[in-house]
């Protein structure tokens, strides 16, 4: 098991291949994944629906083990999940038996830890700081998701896995989120490993953006950004990668 | 309706009139038989009416004064009926007074046996809530505990309880501890189908949550399984007090010396209905109440839940 | 049959006319005491009578025996005397026209224990399997007889009857009240004996099991009610005479008994004690007036006045 | 478990063998008294033996194969203790071969009791689900009907319905259809509860989606309200049957002329307890088939539901 | 009410104000709102979560009533729904007891019509056409959301709502789905009255962009935009009224 205070970890995934049992049928679902992501990277996976991210992202966390291949935290095999890897779900999948602020809470709880004003300066941050005796069947879906969000971020974790993090935020809170985010990673030093379906959240965030094709899901494009933060969304360079990926993802370039 | 009920006055002024009506009935029309309380019954009567009249500032009275009304019109009918007129059947059919002659009469006995039955009642239901949802815990999250334990559970659950009577008297030294186990057995079996259901329904995410955040089995079970299995265990509660009500009769014929039960049989044996119904009033407002308690209980716990069983 | 000298005289046969008479009657299998009730269909004697007779079972309480009579969904039944007095008292719509036989109740005790009189139960527990029922209301009229208040001088606790003996045996009561057949099989089972019975004394006169009527059949059909009257007390007198034969017939009816214990249970009763009109009349004021003493029946009430209400005589004048 | 259990042979192949030596020590040992069908029974543990040795390929099978080394173990134990040495008291605790015994000479009995017992049940049972189907339905829906209905359901619905026994029996003519109304009674409370918590928890946006179509109030309870409360009409049922089985003992006490409740309590005046297990025996296979029939239908008309109670 | 039959309908929304009551305050949500839809129009509205904007649609609906000014359809008042106007709900609120295809059925077999025909093309278009007899159950989100949409256009209606119709969907069956809405919208010559998150589908889809303000909501900006479809997104025309856009729900314009 990885040291949960080893502050910094690179991920090895090194020829990852699964597939699920479907009725009687295989169902391949990740094919010949290689991939590296170095402590510090903000590495943003891109790919069609159900091709297999979410099933790669969790066997990152530890939840699930590959067929084949091996994936590695800092070299060693990761066999279980670990309080080191925190992953923000697609699906906020609160506790509805919790308040809000005890859903925060959980991982503290898990860990026997105490750190109220943690918390709350957590809540401050998402913008729910009058909820914490809310429950969650009284949250919007993007409250819900932004609480799911607190959660994680607030166990300081090494690695931090996203998958849809802010799927179903508007548009506004959406983009305080993303500066959000970027300012947590900057300053806490995690390395980050999200899934998204928003092109433009990919451009904005990512240190290096992976792009999948369709179910295998197989890594069919790669592509470094080392532009500053924050970037502006209508720079010249994020709209020529983005121009690119629709490219990859099948869409001509009409729209 | 509810809307119409609460804002109008008159159900509830037509109400206390129609008490009033029914007491002077009572007092004024000679019985058809030889009735006992009857200026007695009058009086209630009046009462009520004074009541219901003094009550009409009370929005939560006005919203039930069509009830008012319809209990006047029912208890003058049935006095006119029955006291006045014999026109029903008897002894099944008793006059209003003779219930009230019987609460008078026999009231510390009808006590006696309420508290009798209510300890009977609720030792009983908690220790077979506890058991079943063991049981239940057990079945959801141990595959091993599952393949013993579900076959039994499919096969004895269902069964009354009563016919485990003998089997249990010849084991269980006590009549008292043995009334327990029966009320306990009836009240096990829905807790623990139901225990079961909500563990092995748990959202499997919500352990992945967990296991992220380092939780370890017993985390999983105490602070994910069993609260996320909560509304299942409540339905299983609610079921598990109704069959505990119907044991009631039953196990209180092992042995005890007072209880609802008991009297019941005593009067039915007896053909004295009056006291029977009496009994059977009681044992109506016991049992109501105790629903209503497990509801209170339950709206507490269970605050996040929006929709469930409504009482 | 011969009539034997010591039964009642209910007259010639009655003959019903046309089809045979459609006729319901409710009884309890539990019970070998109405052995008639079996006797009287497989010997004929209903059929002699021209009646078609369907039975139905009951296991319910006994107010639901009368019921059955008292709203027309039965035509007659059989049943403890003690059993039916009280609720009668409520007002059914039913007459004892008869009594079948005496004795049938019994307290038990353990063969080897202390207790071997009734005085001996003074301060100690009684269990039965009503608080209501004839064991315990006879046997508190058996206690006032020999000076012991049944209500303080002992306890009375209810069991399912077919517990007692374990009762007995854990030492939670000291004697059992039980009618047959339980009464005699936990005898022999168990080692139990009999301490005393209603086959003491003056009892072994009074009737044990009455059988009623619908009180509408009575003045309706007053030729109905006295065939039915008639059949089941030829068919008791038939018992009476051929108890190993009747017991034989009734042993369907018993699980697990043998013809000859039902045949043991039989002798052990009055067979012979029948009873009809004036001297069930009689049987009724005294009982009447013993469960007056014992406080079942209220001071005010009039043992003759009841009694003569309740029952019917179907066979004078 | 589950795993281990289907995979392995060794259970089953044990458990063959165990009844085999059941059936040895059966015919071997002399008996400790008389009792009957020894030899018989001894033949039965034979055949059990054979075939779960011949079903060995059975998968379905063999994953109850603990359970049948567990049987044999505890029927071998039960000969032993009880046949062989009579260490239990009598007669409360028989010999395996006396239940045999029971089925061999009664079967006839037996066999017609069980078709009244399901004839109550069922007609009883399937009554009080439609009658507790439209009640709930009705508090569900209209305000006016949930305002008179509720305050009676709270009153009357928890009350045992033993209770109900003297007036519906004197208010009824056939103590057929009053015992069918009896089991009805039971059965109608928690239908109704359940459906009316069913009806008032329906997502008030289904009922948008139908009106912005076009849907008036008739299309909106049979087409909206009643399938999306389906799932909590259901949990009524099964709560329902299980107290229809409870009523089964008291309903057939009202003159009867066969059925298992009835034949428990016969057996049980004569103190004849092999008769009394046999019957329950058979009670509970109808208990639990009842069940699992219900479940299977409910699996049938809820496939779309997810997650439920077991079974 | 208003004839099914209509199939030009312009909607007039005069002066509407509303609040709900909560925990005994009074919750204005709806402020002084002045909107006039022509018919073949297709007006998008933007605003902050929570301002409002699903309160307006239900509103021009007929499920709910406005506490003050009024709303007209042809000149008619709104009281009831109707099935010439339907709506897409934000939630997919689909029937779980009804598979895929008796739930596109619904409004059908309420008008009781049979056209199995048109069922089968529209699943087709949405891209389910195998999944005819799933349940809601068995579908992903995005799958649902195109179900609920499906459910609502084979009405053929005169009028469509649409809440955030296309939020759940990853963006590349959004930008198939949303291509899809404009030929329909145009093949088929129905009101288009839709709410989104997304700025970039209210410029690809919009006649007119109306923007409101954080609650009580009220209409802070208008813009008409007569391009022509399918609209590019990197347009420099569409890129400056993103920008102004940004600026009135106020962002900077450095993202
Ligand atoms: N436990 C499972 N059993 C069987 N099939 C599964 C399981 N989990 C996922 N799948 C299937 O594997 C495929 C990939 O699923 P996954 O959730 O990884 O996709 P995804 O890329 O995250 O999609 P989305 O963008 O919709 O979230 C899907 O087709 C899904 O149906
Ligand atoms: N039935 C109701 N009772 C009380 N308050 C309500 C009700 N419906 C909506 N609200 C409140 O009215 C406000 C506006 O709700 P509405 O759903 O119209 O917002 P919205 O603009 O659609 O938001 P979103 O973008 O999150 O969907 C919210 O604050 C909400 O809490
Ligand atoms: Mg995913
Ligand atoms: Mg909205």
């Amino acid at each position: 098991m990885v040291d949960s205070l080893v502050k910094q970890q690179k991920i090895e995934i090194t020829n990852v291949s699964h597939s699920y049992s479907l009725d009687d049928h295989d169902l391949p679902v990740l094919e010949e994944i290689d991939l590296t992501i170095e402590p510090n990277e903000f590495v943003v996976i891109l790919g069609p629906s159900g091709c297999g991210k979410s099933t790669l992202l969790r066997m990152v966390a530890g939840l699930e083990r590959p067929e084949q291949g091996s994936i590695k935290a800092n070299g060693e095999e990761i066999i279980a999940a670990d309080p080191s890897r925190i992953v923000v779900f697609q699906d906020p999948t609160l506790f509805p038996w919790l308040t809000v602020r005890q859903n925060v809470e959980l991982g503290f709880k898990i860990q026997k830890k105490k750190d109220d004003k943690a918390i709350s300066d957590m809540l401050e941050m998402i913008g729910l700081a009058g909820f914490d005796n809310a429950y969650p069947s009284q949250l919007s879906g993007g409250m819900a998701q932004r609480v799911a969000l607190a959660r994680a971020l607030v166990n300081d974790p090494s690695v931090l896995i996203l998958d849809e993090p802010l799927g179903k935020l508007d548009s506004l809170t959406r983009i305080t989120m993303q500066k959000e985010l970027v300012n947590l990673w900057r300053n806490k030093q995690f390395t980050g490993l999200m899934v998204t379906h928003d092109i433009e959240e990919a451009l904005l965030l990512a240190t290096r953006i992976i792009v999948m094709r369709q179910r295998p899901a197989h890594i069919i494009g790669e592509f470094k950004l080392d532009m500053d933060y924050p970037r502006h969304r209508d720079s010249e360079e994020l709209l020529k990668i983005r121009r690119e990926i629709f490219g990859l993802l099948g869409h001509k370039s009409d729209w | 309706m509810k809307q119409i009920v609460k804002n109008a006055y008159w159900p509830q002024i037509v109400g206390a009139v129609a008490w009033l009506a029914t007491a002077g009935l009572t007092y004024f029309i000679p019985n058809a038989d030889d009735f006992p309380r009857t200026t007695t019954f009058a009086v209630v009567c009046l009462g009520i009416a004074i009541l219901s009249a003094i009550s009409l500032p009370l929005n939560k009275v006005r919203y039930y004064g069509a009830w008012i009304l319809a209990l006047a019109l029912f208890i003058g009918i049935w006095e006119v009926v029955q006291a006045k007129l014999l026109l029903l059947p008897r002894p099944f059919f008793g006059a209003p007074q003779e219930l009230l002659d019987v609460f008078i009469t026999d009231w510390a006995k009808l006590l006696n046996s309420l508290a009798h039955s209510m300890m009977l009642l609720v030792g009983g239901y908690l220790l077979g809530c506890i058991i079943g949802f063991v049981i239940g815990v057990g079945m959801g999250w141990s595959k091993l505990f599952g393949y013993w334990a579900h076959p039994v559970l499919r096969f004895l659950g269902p069964l009354p309880p009563v016919a485990f009577l003998p089997l249990l008297f010849a084991v269980i030294p006590s009549s008292f501890v043995a009334g327990e186990l029966l009320m306990a057995f009836a009240a096990s079996f829905p807790v623990a189908v139901l225990t079961w259901s909500g563990i092995a329904g748990v959202n499997p995410s919500y352990y992945d949550v967990a296991k992220t955040m380092g939780a370890k089995p017993l985390f999983l079970i105490r602070h994910v399984a069993i609260p996320a299995a909560l509304p299942f265990v409540f339905v299983g509660m609610f079921m598990a007090l109704g069959s505990c009500f119907y044991m009631l009769v039953v196990a209180e014929m092992l042995g005890v010396k007072a209880g609802l039960g008991f009297y019941m049989q005593w009067a039915q044996g007896w053909a004295a209905y009056p006291n029977m119904y009496a009994a059977l009033l009681i044992m109506a407002v016991m049992c109501t109440s105790f629903m209503t308690l497990l509801f209170k209980v339950r709206n507490r716990l269970l605050r996040w839940q929006k929709e469930s069983i409504k009482w | 049959t011969e009539m034997d000298t010591a039964f009642p005289n209910v007259g010639a046969p009655v003959k019903i006319e046309g089809a045979p008479r459609k006729v319901t009657l409710a009884w309890s299998a539990d019970s070998i005491c109405t052995a008639a009730f079996p006797v009287a269909q497989q010997k004929g004697f209903f059929k002699k009578y021209n009646l078609d007779v369907n039975f139905i079972d009951f296991a319910g309480s006994v107010d639901q025996m009368l019921e059955t009579m008292s709203t027309g969904k039965a035509d007659g039944a059989s049943g403890m005397a003690l059993r039916w007095l009280k609720p009668l008292q409520q007002g059914f719509d039913v007459k004892l026209v008869a009594g079948l036989h005496s004795g049938c109740l019994h307290l038990l005790a353990p063969q080897n224990g202390s207790i071997k009189t009734l005085a001996e139960l003074k301060g100690k527990t009684i269990g039965v399997g009503d608080i209501g029922g004839p064991a315990k209301n006879f046997f508190s009229m058996r206690f006032k007889e020999i000076g012991i208040d049944p209500e303080k001088d002992v306890n009375w606790r209810q069991f399912p009857e077919d517990m007692l003996p374990l009762a007995l045996k854990r030492g939670a009561i000291q004697a059992a009240g039980l009618d047959d057949p339980l009464a005699h099989l936990f005898q022999t089972k168990n080692q139990l004996v009999s301490i005393d019975s209603n086959m003491e004394g003056k009892w072994q006169h009074i009737a044990c099991c009455v059988v009623g009527l619908r009180g509408s059949l009575i003045r309706k059909e007053p030729m109905v009610a006295k065939a039915i009257t008639q059949a089941i007390l030829e068919a008791g007198q038939w018992v009476h005479h051929n108890k190993m034969e009747a017991a034989k017939m009734f042993e369907p009816y018993a699980p697990k008994v043998s013809a000859q214990e039902l045949a043991a249970i039989l002798e052990t009763e009055g067979t012979h004690e029948q009873s009809v009109g004036k001297q069930l009349r009689d049987n009724v004021v005294f009982y009447a007036d013993e469960l007056k003493k014992i406080g079942v029946f209220p001071q005010s009430l009039n043992s003759e006045t009841y009694a003569n209400k309740v029952t019917q005589d179907l066979f004078t004048g």
